[in-house]
């Protein structure tokens, strides 16, 4: 967020000016900068994204069967916890602090948190503090997005240790080059790759590294022919409706103030996903006649998946674009892409987040307009085609990295521990062979 | 002693139900079942998979009796449960042999009511 | 809220004075009269107010028997979608632009957003984007209240047809009278009318024009004597519980700045459904020995409805006596006049909405109290009996209006689509036949 | 919270500070030292805390039996209203009027909120009705909490007699000694205990209250050979996600503005809940070769309560130590003590809440550190050892008073109504004999 | 051999589960049903709308046993599930034609155990 | 006529249901029942608290046939649900003395199919 942050100054100019006038008075002094409406939102924002893990864990539980139903909540819950206490330790810093090793990656400045402090964050108007636990929820939805590619069949084990050394080794590097790294992408960023809220971060991240998960594990007993449907919809439907109301924490949340940019991210957010809502439920109703519930939410994540880079740079028509075109993208990746490739991403990882999540971040260099508060970058349709192509290279370099080091990982993990509950284990459930429990009685 | 099992549509239960009511049959254990029959199961569609003619919601209902109540059981059970159309179900009839009455432990004919 | 407007001018009297008081500063300029305080709050409230759609979805999706659940969830995702596009493209111009027809509906000044800028909305201190998205949210919910009346047995096409036309062409002439019209009502809501968060412009058109489509839609089979009981309690108690945290962004936000009259709007909606929940207790334990979970719930929803017209004008110990009232007359409606006139409202729509609503906006007039904050106008136990009668005049106007539309409206599509699902299909149930899906798997 | 007041007031001299600043405009004669920003964030918490009453009501609902869930979630509904009416009513008097009975309680002065206005509440920059909102928050939680102890067997006529009797003979007065009184403990608060957030007040309270009612309602039966397990496992992780969620309200928004003080509490929560997580997964690991998703979410609610009294007062690291011990006598208390004395808190309340509770009241007086904003105490730790033996103090007079009168009040409603329902009651559930209510369908 | 269907109060399973492990009876299935018996069900109320005499929560085991063991286990469930209340419910016997084991395809008497 | 009554994991279910099919034998009907075996269930723990070898989620089907349709019932419930491993369950064959079908009051075997 180079981009971003440059997208930030006028504001931040502004919260200095503030400072300035303010300088007169004892008030000033002690309050350094920070601004109790920015502060306000960034704290609910970071609320916000918290709920998001527990949504995509209700998303993806409500998806499974009754038998594996806890397994996909305690792999949630997992990030919740290790994410974490990882962030607060080397994460943060590998991410944010300044350069290491020629930018590939933060160094150990902040290792511990040292000299993060209350203080006004680089330029924005909060808490250091805040700035990093902000950051942190993103650190734990990240990988926990990829929970629903293991989903069924992964030794909870491999998952503990893949997930820690993931976040270290393959989110920490890539947020360090678009958020943290001086020039990002290697000094490639420095022409001004755009992604507001964690496209390529994110959601490229993350669905790439679910597809070599899923390749690597191998597909689920019985799939696809006698694999069940979702045991519990309305769960699917809860996670969505807390989703999509996290989200807006994601996405507005960053831009770091209660400002303008903060209200445009707002809205796009919200258009986009209910133009994605609509666009597959319409593919749904034209393919099989009936519009079905589970197509409408998957369509509304896969929106709000594509609009996450572009929010802050779109308009609201903009933003209809963005999220139509993501339903169908996503929609030929889950529905034709993935049974021609006979892969088992159980719960379409890589076809929501993988998919729309390059196409936002392409349609980011599409539809970005100066005209967007706060923002200085047009897009393809506003006379600049040279940004779809810093969109392709950042993409290219996400693919890449979160492909071949979750490859290596997940090996060597596979060497150590095992990737794979054995049949039996499969067959009877994660929920009773992993964690010793059972969901909901059958009778008591 | 007979042992009745019907398996019919959900939303007649409580007519079947009233309907034994008024024969007196009182005692009824009720089951939640799925049942695949003539009425074929509408395909389910899960992104754009389709699940092989889905089973459709059906309740089963057992009544121990005595001979002498098999006919009006199964007079009230059709009375209660039928409509004519397909999906309306089945009523199976099986030789009871012994039946126990847990609380006092009486057998045979007197225990079933 | 051509009142509410001018309740609201003092704190933006205030506000233009900041923008004076800093015009010194270059960031002044820059910012032109935005509050990062107010910004931040009604960006919540927006939120807020979306988690509301998805809340009631499970509010009314627990009380539906199992065939039928994924529908109701479905027409609410319906509207989260649908209504927000037509929002954008038509709504928000019909309902905030300039009068056209002479003040039956606004003009086509904002189609498509033109104009809608991110500059301060009126009067206010938030961004008219901000508003927009705001008020949009109130345009999901107001058509998804109906749902209640439709419940299994409506055809899905129909209701699409339906919810859209509804929103253009009921829901955005009320608003336009009570909040974006320059006298209101015909010029007649110039006398003041009083409607804080949309006591008639949300819940009496909604609730009338439940009762309306459950007129027209006939009765379920078996209803009333082999009807089966909630299929889950528990979501419905779900709902509720997110309603009840929503609500205060639907309230509360309504201020659309975080001020006195954003805490009292708080304080009193709050109030109110605690006592709303207590008195329908009561009732229920009085009527049958036990107090009903379902009763209590019943009668927060009620209690939150009643409030929304009034929580901006009455004190705490008001609002006691809204809410409570509010239980009577919705347990009257809901236990004696549904089953003496024998329609099937399947889940009290107008019982509770309608009813209440129409208390709600009636009490208003008898304890609103100028000594609220930023509020100017006394009801009746504080001496103005007029307002009662404003408060009257515009119940009956919105009444009016709301049945005949949608009497009209279902008509007509009861000619084109037919509006009710075939026997055998209302047998299976809606999840199966309308949307080709099971909500919960008996076996997997 | 003199204490808290203490920390806060450099904070509120600023908010002074800027009163005088722009005393000179119209603007600030209106305004009053009132900051929108700080508003919004206590708005909004406010809201965060009422919602972890339902988020409670889940969490315990989904560990009981199927015919009892519907009892639990009354229950906290209850709660809802009943405590919300007292508040407003007497409550808050009782806990924040000035002194009486020589500062044992409260006056009578805001009896039915007369004089409790909407000006700046004490030296904050918040409305008073907000802080009595906010606070009110507190006495709905607080009593839900006894819920779990209490669960299948009491009766809801004695429950509802209880909660409210002791809302206001134990909840209030220790509110007023810890938070509202002058001195605060009979004066001796006045060597200034630490409670941010209220672990005495909430935790240790409801704790202690817990088990002395488990202790005379006696146990369940069948307890412990065949009380059978969690009904819907996946509701109580609901729960714990939202309380998660909503426990930054309570948190961050005790510091009553959104400055550096509410983000170091939002970040100290956040770590010291994923410690706490990470603490009981690893001891069930080793126990029984697998970590359970209960014993997570049951860790991650013990870290919420032992970080709640030091969230304001220690640092990110130390609430790593405050939460992971939080998990280590909170299980020991769980699976040791409890078996080994045989009394049946059903839910554990006084294993997780009054265990860790103390856990934490003592840990503040080790970890508290004058470094934290806004902060000017040390603890154990940081030098000052007198601190801990503070904290016991106050620790020891909430102990003796909760149990004390708790005890007296159940004696007493055991012989006016009788506190358990009858054997065949117990054995057909509460749900269908207290509130005639069935929750799930099993055929419709 | 005999089929075995008995039918009790659910908060009795963990009893009568217990007691036929003592008589080395480990083989049942189990089902949750609902069953109108004696004990008329406790009517629910919503929204003051009253649902007719609910049916109630029972389980359901069904155990296939040899001929000698058919009395031991009559008398394991009764133990288990007996309280002298009404609704302690029943215990039906069936004869059993034919049994086979899945796994091994053997039938008859060896394949029930 | 017989009255098939099969318990098997419930992860078979669709290939028996398959098999079944190809035998036409389409009237089925399913319930979700635990069981008990040979395959001792896991033992489930909440808060260190062991629930004793806790059942196991399995499927029961039961289908009225006449005898002529048994064997091959049977055949194809083994085909469907063996996998060699404990657990795969067990087939029981009732005779079955009355058949109604409810929708045309048809009685004995023609009402079967
Ligand atoms: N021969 C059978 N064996 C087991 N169950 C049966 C049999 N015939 C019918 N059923 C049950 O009855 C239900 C209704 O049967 P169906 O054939 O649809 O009714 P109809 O005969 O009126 O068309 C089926 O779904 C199934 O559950
Ligand atoms: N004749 C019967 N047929 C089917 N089910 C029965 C019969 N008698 C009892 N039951 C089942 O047993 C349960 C308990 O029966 P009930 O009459 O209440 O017990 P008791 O005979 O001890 O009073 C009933 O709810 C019902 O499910
Ligand atoms: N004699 C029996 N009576 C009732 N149910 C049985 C009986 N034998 C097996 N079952 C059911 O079949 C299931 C599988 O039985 P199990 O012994 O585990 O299979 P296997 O014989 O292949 O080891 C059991 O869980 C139980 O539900």
């Amino acid at each position: 967020m180079s981009e971003l942050r440059r997208g930030l100054r006028p504001a931040l100019r502004l919260g200095a000016a503030i400072a300035v006038l303010l300088a007169a008075s004892p008030a000033a002094a002690q309050d350094g900068g920070i601004d109790k409406g920015d502060t306000a939102w960034v704290l609910v924002s970071s609320a916000l994204v918290l709920l998001m893990t527990p949504a995509l864990a209700f998303f993806y539980g409500g998806l499974v069967r009754r038998k594996n139903v806890l397994s996909i909540l305690m792999q949630c819950f997992l990030c919740l916890s290790l994410m974490t206490i990882l962030w607060v330790m080397f994460g943060f810093s590998l991410a944010f602090a300044p350069d290491a090793l020629g930018g590939l990656v933060g160094g150990g400045d902040y290792f511990f948190l040292r000299g993060v402090t209350f203080e006004p964050w680089g330029s924005t108007t909060i808490p250091g503090q805040l700035f990093m636990v902000f950051q942190g929820m993103f650190a734990i939805i990240t990988p926990a997005l990829m929970v629903g590619a293991f989903a069924e069949r992964m030794k909870f084990s491999a998952i503990c240790l893949f997930m820690g050394l993931w976040l270290l080794l393959v989110y920490c590097p890539v947020a360090h080059w678009v958020w943290g790294g001086a020039g990002g992408f290697f000094g490639l960023g420095g022409d001004g790759a755009l992604d507001f809220a964690g496209g390529t971060v994110v959601h490229i991240n993350a669905g790439v590294s679910a597809l070599v998960a899923s390749l690597l594990l191998g597909r689920r007993q019985g799939y696809p022919t006698s694999t069940s449907p979702p045991h519990n919809l309305p769960f699917a439907v809860l996670g969505t409706g807390l989703l999509w109301f996290g989200w807006f924490g994601f996405n507005a949340g960053s831009a770091l103030a209660a400002n303008e940019q903060a209200v445009n991210a707002f809205v796009t957010t919200h258009v986009a996903t209910a133009a994605a809502a609509l666009v597959w439920g319409g593919l749904d109703w034209m393919r099989h006649k009936r519009p079905t519930l589970l197509g409408v939410i998957t369509g509304a994540v896969s929106g709000l998946v594509a609009i996450t880079p572009a929010c802050g740079f779109v308009s609201p028509l903009g933003a209809i674009c963005v999220g139509g075109g993501a339903s169908l993208v996503a929609y030929f990746a889950v529905v034709k892409l993935k049974p021609r490739l006979g892969y088992d991403d159980s719960l379409d990882v890589f076809g929501v987040h993988g998919v729309a999540g390059i196409w936002g971040a392409i349609a980011t260099g599409l539809w970005a307009t100066s005209a967007s508060p706060n923002s200085t970058v047009d897009g393809l349709f506003y006379g600049n085609p040279a940004q779809v192509l810093i969109q392709l290279k950042a993409v290219a370099f996400t693919i890449v990295w979160a492909a071949v080091v979750s490859f290596v990982l997940l090996k060597v993990i596979d060497l150590v521990l095992g990737l794979r509950v054995g049949e039996h284990e499969e067959r009877i459930g994660l929920d009773l062979t992993e964690h010793r429990e059972v969901a909901y009685t059958l009778v008591d | 002693m007979k042992y009745v099992i019907a398996i019919f549509q959900p939303d007649r239960l409580n007519d079947v139900m009233a309907r034994l009511e008024q024969k007196e049959i009182h005692l009824v254990t009720v089951t939640n079942v799925m049942g695949r029959g003539r009425q074929k199961g509408v395909a389910a569609v899960y992104r754009s998979h389709k699940e092989a003619g889905s089973l459709l919601r059906k309740v089963k209902i057992e009544i121990a009796v005595n001979d002498e109540y098999l006919q009006q059981t199964i007079d009230a059970i059709v009375a209660g449960a039928h409509s004519g159309e397909i999906g309306d179900g089945k009523i199976f009839v099986l030789s009871l042999e012994e039946c126990v009455r847990i609380r006092t432990s009486e057998t045979g004919s007197v225990a079933i009511g």
